[in-house]
């Protein structure tokens, strides 16, 4: 486990009660994003919104350091981005949604993001699925 | 007075909305999901309902995490089409229904959902798939709009309890309106699917079917279920499914399923269902005097 | 385990702010307010709490009627100020505890209560006016905040008793906290007062004296008057009296009051209260085991 | 009473039912803005939040019409504004929250903004106050 960033490696515990979810029993694969989790990926979260506009979408593909530099982001949260590590991205706190607005800003579809995220080629990915069409 | 003539259920994925845009609802792949939408097309073109109660979430569009609300209602005018950062569907703005929407509003804070009131609500795909597959393009848009928004992004999310009483309160406040009005309500999202993590792409097709079957006749065992126990079972966007127990909720105990669907082509359980109230039948039927 | 101390009542206009701000706490006309301030200054550099819960309302600068919560909570590290239209106060953000804050908002939605989470909620003089009050300049801001905002201002707003249960389920959520912390609770606004049309200044002693009494001894008899009542007798804007019953709410029963103030010197009735709970009085005089 | 706009005598009845707040029996002088009023304020209550920022209150003194017509207020909203008649923006729909913004801006402080409610004189209106120094 990294000790400079605890929740690396996938196991950390949010220190949340609640009727409806137990953190201390995360289920494996799956990092919902609140309490600290959600406070510490909010910034690089906002970076990705910006995405939705189209003319940020030009500027970001065109000089992707430039945008993240005036944007704010910290060394940690750009090397985060550059690394197209989706699961690092939801450990640090990024919520779901935000990554699929990075990542189609990266040029990179929902399915190939999902088959990075199971450490998986596309094509293997698209293998267990019943139909390659519908998506 | 006002009254729910039936409830629908949909799924919301975005890709839905962009087979019906580039006109491949009868391709190969897409026809199987499609089928199971004209049953509804059909029986929302006999039943000329005047208002669509949609339950739907936003994406990350419409609300940020700055300000995330549990639960939200337009009371807009129109509602515009979200651009969620690969432009707009080339869908017109859809309107909506202020009168009963404030209406609304009033009776579910009165009693005591505690509702973010919402003059301006653009739309993304949680509204506009169902809103485009219920309604083909000749038909859009003949049926006014009153969407309610639900945090199902994240925690922490309203209980599967709290979604199917917010549905009975939808239905005390609709008939407690002088209006002579047929309102539809629809559920929509789920049914298993996860987007985010190494469990990308978990589905679950037994499940599925359970909910289907609780969903019609014991839908309070499903809202007896904690989010930890759905999110097991249908992955952690399964939890979707609560928004299918507002409208159930707003429906009587007892309803008549007329028409339910089911496809799995990818990432996501896909259901379509009419459940229409008993009552309408009735007099659908000429039994009613 | 973390438990809730007492409660404070506060007004919160603006012109409050800007006496402290220019110095001018014991000019003639001031001073009557400002020396209902000492007790509750004092009370808070004794009791050294650990946290201020306070329940104010937003004057749309932090929410505009795009989406406008019933309720909202903020998890945020930091709050900014607010910049109302004439410049900003000259204050430095206070801070938040977001885990603390978190674990509140999980609770209260597990509770059903529909609570807008904030991740950013710049404040404005609903809450900054009585945390100026509470904490002199020395004092800024050795103790974090949670605000919590209600909807005041454009019906539909909360009822007089979900705002009261807001605070039975606020004081079960401190309960369930295992961490050993000692909270204020704080309700703000009020008393009397009106801002718009012709009946713009009224105002009623009488009622304001009232209010204080059932606030302390029976505010059940508060809870249950519809808004109407309340706007009658104290205003479209007195009925912000209902956030003092989310403070009342999360506090025992019985409690002690060890303070009172009251000054009417324009349009709105102000007062100040310190509302002890018994077993707080118990401890601090060596009574408690 | 105006046919072509039915609120301006104050009379209107908004068609809400509520355990809360009787609507057929409005409070005397005091216009609650929801429902149908609020649908109609609402352009002109997003105009007055504009004036939050000081660099539109600038442009606005500057030129008021030209800032109006650059926001898009219809012609009536115009005069409105102009009027400097406060109660018949309420009656409008403009909350009054928003109301304070727009007198600020206009340089009306909000105890004026008040004796022009009352239809009263700043004078006679701070004779009936308590203590005139506290405000
Ligand atoms: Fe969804
Ligand atoms: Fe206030």
């Amino acid at each position: 486990m990294s000790k400079e960033h605890p929740w690396e490696d996938g196991g950390e515990i949010l220190a949340i009660q609640s009727r409806q979810i137990d953190y201390t029993k995360p289920l494996p694969g799956t990092y919902l994003t609140t309490g600290i989790r959600a406070q510490r990926g909010y910034r690089l979260g906002k970076f990705c919104m910006t995405l939705m506009a189209p003319d940020n979408r030009e500027l970001f593909k065109a000089d992707a350091e430039k945008y993240m530099r005036d944007f704010g982001l910290t060394d940690y949260e750009k090397e985060l981005v550059r690394s197209k590590n989706w699961n690092r991205m939801l450990r640090y706190g990024v919520n779901t949604f935000m990554i699929l607005k990075l990542s189609n800003a990266m040029g990179v579809s929902q399915n190939h993001t999902g088959a990075g995220m199971r450490n998986q080629s596309y094509e293997d990915f698209m293998a267990t699925r019943n139909s390659k069409g519908a998506q | 007075m006002a009254r729910i003539i039936g409830g629908l259920g949909s799924p919301h994925a975005p890709s839905i909305g962009t087979a019906t845009d580039k006109d491949q609802e009868q391709s190969p792949e897409w026809k199987p999901l499609f089928d199971g939408y004209a049953p509804i097309r059909q029986w929302l073109d006999v039943q000329k309902p005047d208002l669509i109660l949609m339950i739907y979430n936003d994406h990350a569009n419409t609300f940020f995490f700055d300000k995330y609300p549990t639960f939200a209602i337009s009371v807009a005018a129109e509602h515009e089409i979200a651009d969620e950062g690969w432009g707009k569907r080339p869908l017109e703005p859809i309107p909506g229904n202020p009168q009963i929407a404030w209406q609304l509003a009033h009776s579910l804070v009165d009693q005591e959902f505690d509702m973010a009131v919402c003059q301006e609500m653009p739309l993304d795909h949680g509204c506009l798939t169902p809103m485009s597959c219920f309604f083909p393009p000749a038909k859009r848009w003949d049926v006014p709009l009153i969407p309610i928004c639900v945090n199902v992004l994240q925690p922490p999310i309203p209980t599967a309890m709290r979604c199917f009483k917010l549905g009975q309160a939808i239905r005390k406040a609709v008939e407690a309106m002088p209006q002579d009005l047929r309102i539809v309500i629809a559920g929509t999202g789920g049914l298993t699917h996860q987007l985010g993590g190494e469990r990308y792409g978990h589905t679950n097709t037994e499940w599925d079917q359970k909910i289907l079957d609780l969903m019609e006749t014991d839908p309070l065992a499903l809202a007896n279920m904690t989010h930890q126990e759905l999110m097991e079972r249908g992955g952690a966007e399964g939890v979707e499914i609560i928004m299918w127990l507002v409208m159930r909720g707003a429906l009587s105990p007892k309803v008549d399923c007329i028409h339910r669907n089911y496809y799995l082509p990818m990432v996501t359980g896909f259901a379509q269902v009419i459940y229409e109230e008993p009552d309408n039948r009735r007099r659908n039927s000429g039994d009613a005097a």
